[in-house]
């Protein structure tokens, strides 16, 4: 028997005018399985949904059609009113007939709108109804990395109550992180000890992430530690392994005493008992790299330190100063009133060493003239890189790198702190040069996100809404190759054949695996190829 | 985390952010705007997309605003302002006024009857722009002869959903919340402050925002004078950044100038777009590449200008110092754009007596110390995005999330110490 | 796996031309795998040609049909009422499935769809790359199981021809790694570099009869 | 197989192209009665058969529309459906049908004019290059 259609067609308040209603009404009435149309005025409204409701049980509609506004406002309330009808919410198909027809074109366009209706009507007899269900997932959560960004991740996921496992690479947490102690001044001991305490959290010392299976919810991680090889699971895996620094100098100028990284810089102010303090100094920065706000603030926070521990004549070589930070702006001006000489320069100054003191050579832009400082020490301009880590874990995560080599490639649908994968997240120097702010801001959107998908231990979703049919598939791994989201896996059906499994949870229902299918055994609900196709052959 | 309610005040992207998060974590969120549409500034920024996206992100709001007026959890309170406030964290007592829209944006099915039939010109009664959500149409009170003392009926009579009643007053309600999120935004300086820069008495001094609708309204760029298309564009930056008045950079000039300029020379490669600037603030994920790429073909002048003149043509005269170059110079131009900068919202002081926030030397919200990002001087109060201090669409969101992270913990902490009790 | 790649389009269409009605039958195994006779190949083939014939305004009806092994008669068997329907066939299966069909119905002309080409491996989604050339000797226990005789452009057994280029490269396409860096590279990390001392005598084709047939010892 | 109804086929990504063409429609930009929209979750679901089926339908030219490039929901879908459209525009020359009748656009939501200029664009070359 044929599939009861019925045509719910809107005239939005007698505002559509260009389509005439009663010849519309008459044509759709002969397309076959359409079994009533309706003619209404208000079908957004509770009258009108009242209206459809009780037309859907009078005529036992199995499928039905909404020809009205765009289907991005309302699609979702008369699913909800199909659902009240007792119909799978699924079964509905809208007709845009009010913005892409009557709104978009001048004169009669009544053939248009029945047109279209009878393309939303070719595919709603192709649907198939889908059911909700609830999928477990772990709620412990991995945290890779031992810095700033990683210990407050475990430290905030532990008071929403999710426990956390820390992986460092180091045999202590914590390390390397005084530059950024003495910038933003907090305590990295108080917040160690935190952790130790935290029975929320587990801390991994000296260990290394070896492989990772499975997916958000699900995630199987070998650790490898001193004692030998562990495997465990996780709800989700949070990236913290921060970023790395590397001097922008010529080979041949020797790192020495008096050519010093910030870092290093950093320990020689927290040096009660330096045996010279340098009375001159260089800072360069914003050449070689003019793409990052770190050397920025590193710079105005050192070159502000030294001045008032030392009193030193400092001088500040550089191109543009990014201040794009919070406070930076009120930080470069207290360097400068704290008579900090500030010397833009268009081109990178020259740099020799003599003598054991530094020489640098520069083009001043305000004064139009070369300057030549003789300096104790020179603060050298320094890249900002990504860890080594990060790039063995994203390859072996197989997520994406941006183009400078850090976590999360730069779509601005992934921003702040999300993966192409579900469950996968980044946060702090990882996935960019960010300044404490944009790490404090990270800390706590990853901390939510990670809440969201795990705390309640289950995750609701659209039951096979993309599915592999296990008959079809010939297991050539190109859905595999081709899934941005990584949802697709080898699995094994009942112990026998291997065939494509898309899990519920990672998947996005993006279909282009369901395009590029070469067996064409993957159905994607709703957006099937016979539903797509059902339309073309309406035009 | 059921049972737990939220106030967000503001919808813009920071307060959508906010408000999507907790609704989804199962807390139900009043999310308050002032205006009668949802989605804030961000909402009505132009793509800037060459042949690549620049990432301006205008686009992701669309799809945030989208989410959150069809979110269950989620209730909009447009037209609202709060009025009071009392209690504390886990039992906010708020008073809230609503003025009435005299359009209900539950019955309008934006047909457009009314705007028809409306007499006056312009119409006091349209619609929002294109993206808006709830699209539902605007009555405007000053415009509308009904508010001026006459009979006239005309829209309300035409609506065939009864959407529009003029006898309304303000309704007033009282919301009980655990927990508060300031999301208020910021206002765009004002570039008539400045006054040598012409802005107000040249047309065709825009100011970025200007821009922003133009493309957003045309797709294309004609000078507002005689509609033929710029041949030479000036960019003006840090116009009410960086100055006495304003010690902090506004974070998006530096980005959305540049992004705009490229859309400018990608729709007439053959422009020439000038960029008047300090320091090119050009860190950010994604940024480099872009600025690698426009670096050549944009013509970037260290040094801002302080007067622009209109000469007899109609052409704009702009005096600036080339610092590059060490002397002061004379460049006319068809169109210049003032990069106008974030500043604190007018209301700011307003609800910061009311909620009872510290306000920071700039103008903006207080957050609580330099290790918090959202927390303020009262438990249970929290801030999101611009209201804070200046930001992209991208930290707005990041700091909307951890503003909603917050909650939800001193909301779970709370919900704890009960149970422990 | 059997890696094959769609014949032209001309030369299809040229084989069809007397007909009006055609099976375009697909194979789900090595060819769907390798993009180039599964469903969806069969399904884009039976489109183009009809849109082919319908610009020369030669209207043709297609069939298509996809079954799991085009190498087995039984499997084949299970579309035999499509074949008889249509006026001929276009397989898009190996050789092997080709014949197979060709065998079955013996009434009916059967064209080949696609080109076989080697036995391959995907270095990538999309892009597959020789590996054996199933001459029936196989040699790969000499070479840390790299198989000179079709990663070598020359088909060398006793080392590399003098003409590797900077950085492994071969010297006919830059692009393909020389077979003898990789089997030395393998060889010296497995510590049996000594294997390439060996001299092999050139292979004796002739010896590999045709026909091949291979009987499995009875069970 | 019909003959050529003249219509576009505009397979639309339902978070950019589609949202577009409905701003348009709301901000009254009129563009050729001949398109007909699909909507699909993103460009890179659009295959080859539904491009060519839409000819063998009789369209006159089809539009894959998606996000812009590094701006697509799904990272690759808009990237993926770029080189399918390349790749059916040499199965369309292969059977003597102009391949410039099928194109790629990328549009973000808030990009009416674009999806105005693209469907203008693409009738004026099927105008051109005749039926």
């Amino acid at each position: 028997m044929e599939t009861k259609i019925g045509v719910f067609l809107c005239n939005c308040g007698e505002a559509i005018k260009n389509i005439d209603f009663d010849a519309a009404v008459k044509e759709i009435a002969k397309f076959p399985g359409v079994t009533c149309v309706n003619l209404s005025s208000d079908l957004c409204l509770e009258e009108g949904k009242k209206k459809m409701i009780s037309c859907i049980r009078e005529e036992n509609l199995e499928r039905v059609v909404v020809a009205a506004c765009s289907p991005e406002f309302h699609e979702h309330a008369f699913g909800e009113v199909l659902e009240k009808a007792g119909l799978n919410g699924r079964l509905l198909s809208m007709a845009n007939i009010r913005e892409q027809c009557s709104w978009a074109h001048d004169g009669d366009v009544t053939g248009k709108a029945v047109e279209l209706v009878k393309m939303a009507v070719n595919r709603v007899r192709l649907l198939q109804p889908m059911e909700m269900k609830e999928l477990p997932v772990n709620n412990e959560v991995l945290v890779v990395g031992g810095g700033f960004s990683a210990i407050n991740t475990a430290l905030q996921l532990s008071r929403v109550g999710l426990r956390t496992t820390l992986l460092e690479k180091e045999a202590a947490l914590g390390t390397g992180t005084e530059e950024l102690e003495s910038l933003c001044g907090f305590d990295t001991s108080s917040m160690v000890s935190a952790v130790e305490a935290d029975k929320n959290i587990k801390v991994l010392t000296s260990a290394r992430v070896m492989e990772v299976d499975g997916k958000i919810g699900d995630f199987s991680v070998r650790i490898r530690q001193e004692g030998g090889e562990i495997l465990r699971k996780y709800g989700a895996i949070v990236l913290a392994t921060g970023h790395q620094t590397e001097l922008a100098l010529d080979c041949e100028l020797k790192l020495g005493l008096s050519i010093v990284s910030q870092e290093e810089f950093c320990r020689m102010l927290g040096n009660p008992s330096l045996e010279t303090e340098p009375k001159t100094i260089g800072f360069i920065f914003d050449f070689c790299d003019e793409n990052s706000r770190f050397p920025t603030l590193a710079t105005l926070n050192n070159a502000l330190a030294a001045k008032r521990r030392w009193g030193s004549e400092v001088y500040v070589f550089y191109k543009s100063v990014k201040v794009d930070s919070e406070g930076a702006e009120i930080l470069y001006q207290e360097a400068r009133d704290c008579g900090v000489v500030f010397l833009k320069s268009e081109v990178p100054p020259r740099i020799d060493v003599d003598n054991g003191q530094v020489k640098i050579k520069a083009k001043d832009v305000f004064l139009g003239e070369d300057i030549i400082l003789v300096c104790d020490v020179l603060v050298a301009e320094e890249l900002h890189l990504p860890t080594e880590e990060t790039a063995n874990l994203s390859s072996l995560l197989n997520i994406r790198r941006d183009s400078r080599g850090f976590c999360q490639e730069e779509n601005v649908h992934l921003y702040p702190v999300a993966s192409e994968k579900k469950g996968i997240f980044f946060v702090g120097g990882c996935r960019g040069d960010l300044d404490l702010g944009r790490v404090l801001t990270d800390i706590s959107s990853v901390v939510m996100n990670v809440y969201e998908l795990l705390s309640s231990g289950k995750i609701l979703v659209e039951a096979e809404k993309v599915e592999a049919d296990p008959q079809k598939c010939v297991a050539c791994l190109t859905c595999i190759r081709v899934c941005p989201h990584g949802a697709i896996q080898l699995v094994r059906i009942n112990g026998g054949k291997e065939v494509a499994g898309i899990s519920d949870l990672a998947c996005y229902a993006c279909g282009i695996c369901a395009a590029i299918c070469p067996a064409k055994a993957i159905n994607f609900q709703s957006y099937r190829d016979e539903e797509i196709l059902a339309q073309i052959e309406a035009i | 985390m059921e049972n737990k309610n939220v106030l967000v005040v503001g919808s813009g992207i920071s307060g959508i952010a906010s408000a999507l998060e907790l609704a989804n974590a199962g807390v139900s969120v009043y999310l308050l705007d002032k205006e009668a549409v949802v989605g804030g500034r961000s909402a009505s920024f132009c793509c800037k997309a060459t042949d690549i996206c620049s990432r301006c992100s205008a686009c992701v709001v669309l799809g945030k605003v989208k989410e959150a007026v069809t979110h269950p959890r989620i209730k909009l309170l447009t037209n609202s302002t709060m009025k009071k406030l009392s209690g504390e964290l886990g039992n906010f007592r708020v008073e809230i006024e609503q003025q009435p829209r005299y359009v209900d944006e539950e019955r309008c099915i934006a047909c457009g009857l009314c705007t028809e039939v409306c007499p006056v010109d312009p119409k006091a009664i349209y619609p929002p722009f294109a993206e808006a959500t709830p699209f539902s149409y605007i009555l405007d009170k000053g415009r509308c002869l009904r508010f001026k003392g006459e009979r006239c009926d005309l829209c309300r009579t035409s609506c065939p959903t009864k959407a529009i009643e003029f006898d309304l007053k303000p309704k007033e309600q009282e919301l009980r919340v655990d927990a508060i999120i300031v999301a208020t935004g910021f206002d765009v300086f004002d570039a008539r402050e400045k006054g040598s820069l012409g802005y107000g008495r040249y047309t065709n001094v825009l100011t970025g925002l200007d821009l922003e609708h133009v493309f957003t309204r045309d797709g294309y760029l004609r000078l507002p004078t005689n509609g033929r298309e710029p041949q030479n564009i000036a960019f003006i930056q840090c116009v009410g950044s960086r100055d006495k008045d304003h010690e902090y950079c506004s974070q998006v000039c530096c980005k959305y100038a540049m992004k705009l300029a490229g859309l400018i020379k990608y729709q007439n490669p053959d422009a020439r777009v000038t960029i008047f600037y300090i320091d090119l603030q050009t860190a950010g994920k994604g940024f480099a590449q872009f600025y690698e790429e426009y670096k050549e073909s944009i013509r970037f002048v260290r040094g801002v200008p302080v007067e622009i003149l209109q000469t007899v043509s109609g052409e704009l005269e702009v005096r600036f110092e080339d610092i590059s170059q060490g002397k002061v110079c004379r460049d006319t131009f068809d169109l210049v754009v003032l990069s106008v900068g974030i500043s604190p919202g007018k209301n700011t002081w307003d609800l910061a007596r009311i909620l009872g926030i510290n306000l920071a030397d700039n103008g903006f919200f207080d957050k609580k110390d330099s290790l918090s990002c959202n927390e303020t001087n009262v438990d249970g109060i929290f801030l999101a995005g611009t209201c804070q201090g200046p930001k992209d669409i991208p930290d707005s969101i990041a700091h909307g999330i951890a503003a909603a992270s917050k909650t939800m913990r001193v909301l779970a902490e709370s919900a704890s110490q009960r149970r422990g009790h | 796996m059997i890696i094959a790649e769609r014949k032209p389009m001309e030369e299809i269409k040229q084989l069809i031309v007397p007909y009006r009605k055609v099976l375009v039958a697909g194979c789900g195994t090595c060819v769907a795998v390798c993009w180039a006779g599964g469903e969806k190949e069969v399904g884009i083939l039976a489109s183009q040609l009809r849109l082919a014939r319908s610009v020369e305004r030669n209207e043709i009806s297609i069939l298509e049909a996809t079954v799991e092994r085009q190498c087995e008669r039984e499997m084949v068997a299970e579309i035999k009422d499509k074949v008889a329907e249509a006026e001929a066939v276009i397989s898009l299966a190996c050789g092997s499935g080709v014949q197979t069909m060709a065998e079955m119905f013996e009434d009916k002309p059967v064209f080949p769809g696609v080109n076989t080409t080697f036995i391959g491996m995907p270095e990538r989604e999309g892009l597959w790359v020789e590996m054996c050339g199933a001459c029936g000797d196989c040699f790969l226990d000499r070479t840390g199981g790299v198989c000179p005789i079709v990663r070598c452009a020359k088909g060398l057994l006793n080392g590399p021809c003098g003409g590797t280029r900077k950085g492994g490269k071969c010297e006919i396409d830059p692009e393909k790694d020389c077979a003898w860096v990789l089997i030395y590279r393998r060889l010296e990390k497995q510590g049996r570099l000594d294997l390439m001392r060996n001299y092999y005598a050139p292979k004796n084709y002739r010896a590999v009869k045709r026909p091949g047939k291979v009987q499995a010892a009875k069970a | 197989m019909r003959i050529m109804n003249g219509h576009i086929v505009a397979f639309c990504c339902e978070h950019s192209a589609y949202p577009a063409a409905d701003s348009a429609g709301r901000l009254g930009l009129h563009y050729p009665e001949n398109v007909r929209v699909i909507r699909v979750p993103c460009a890179g679901r659009v295959d080859l058969i539904h491009i060519l089926k839409a000819f063998e339908n009789g369209a006159a030219a089809v539009l894959v529309m998606g996000c812009e490039d590094g701006a697509c929901h799904h990272i690759t879908g808009n990237t993926r459906a770029k080189e399918r459209v390349k790749y059916s525009e040499i199965l369309l020359k292969e059977v003597n049908i102009d391949g410039g009748r099928v194109r790629m656009f990328n549009l973000s939501p808030n990009a009416p004019h674009k999806f105005v200029r693209a469907v203008n664009e693409m009738t004026r070359i099927t105008k051109e290059s005749g039926r």
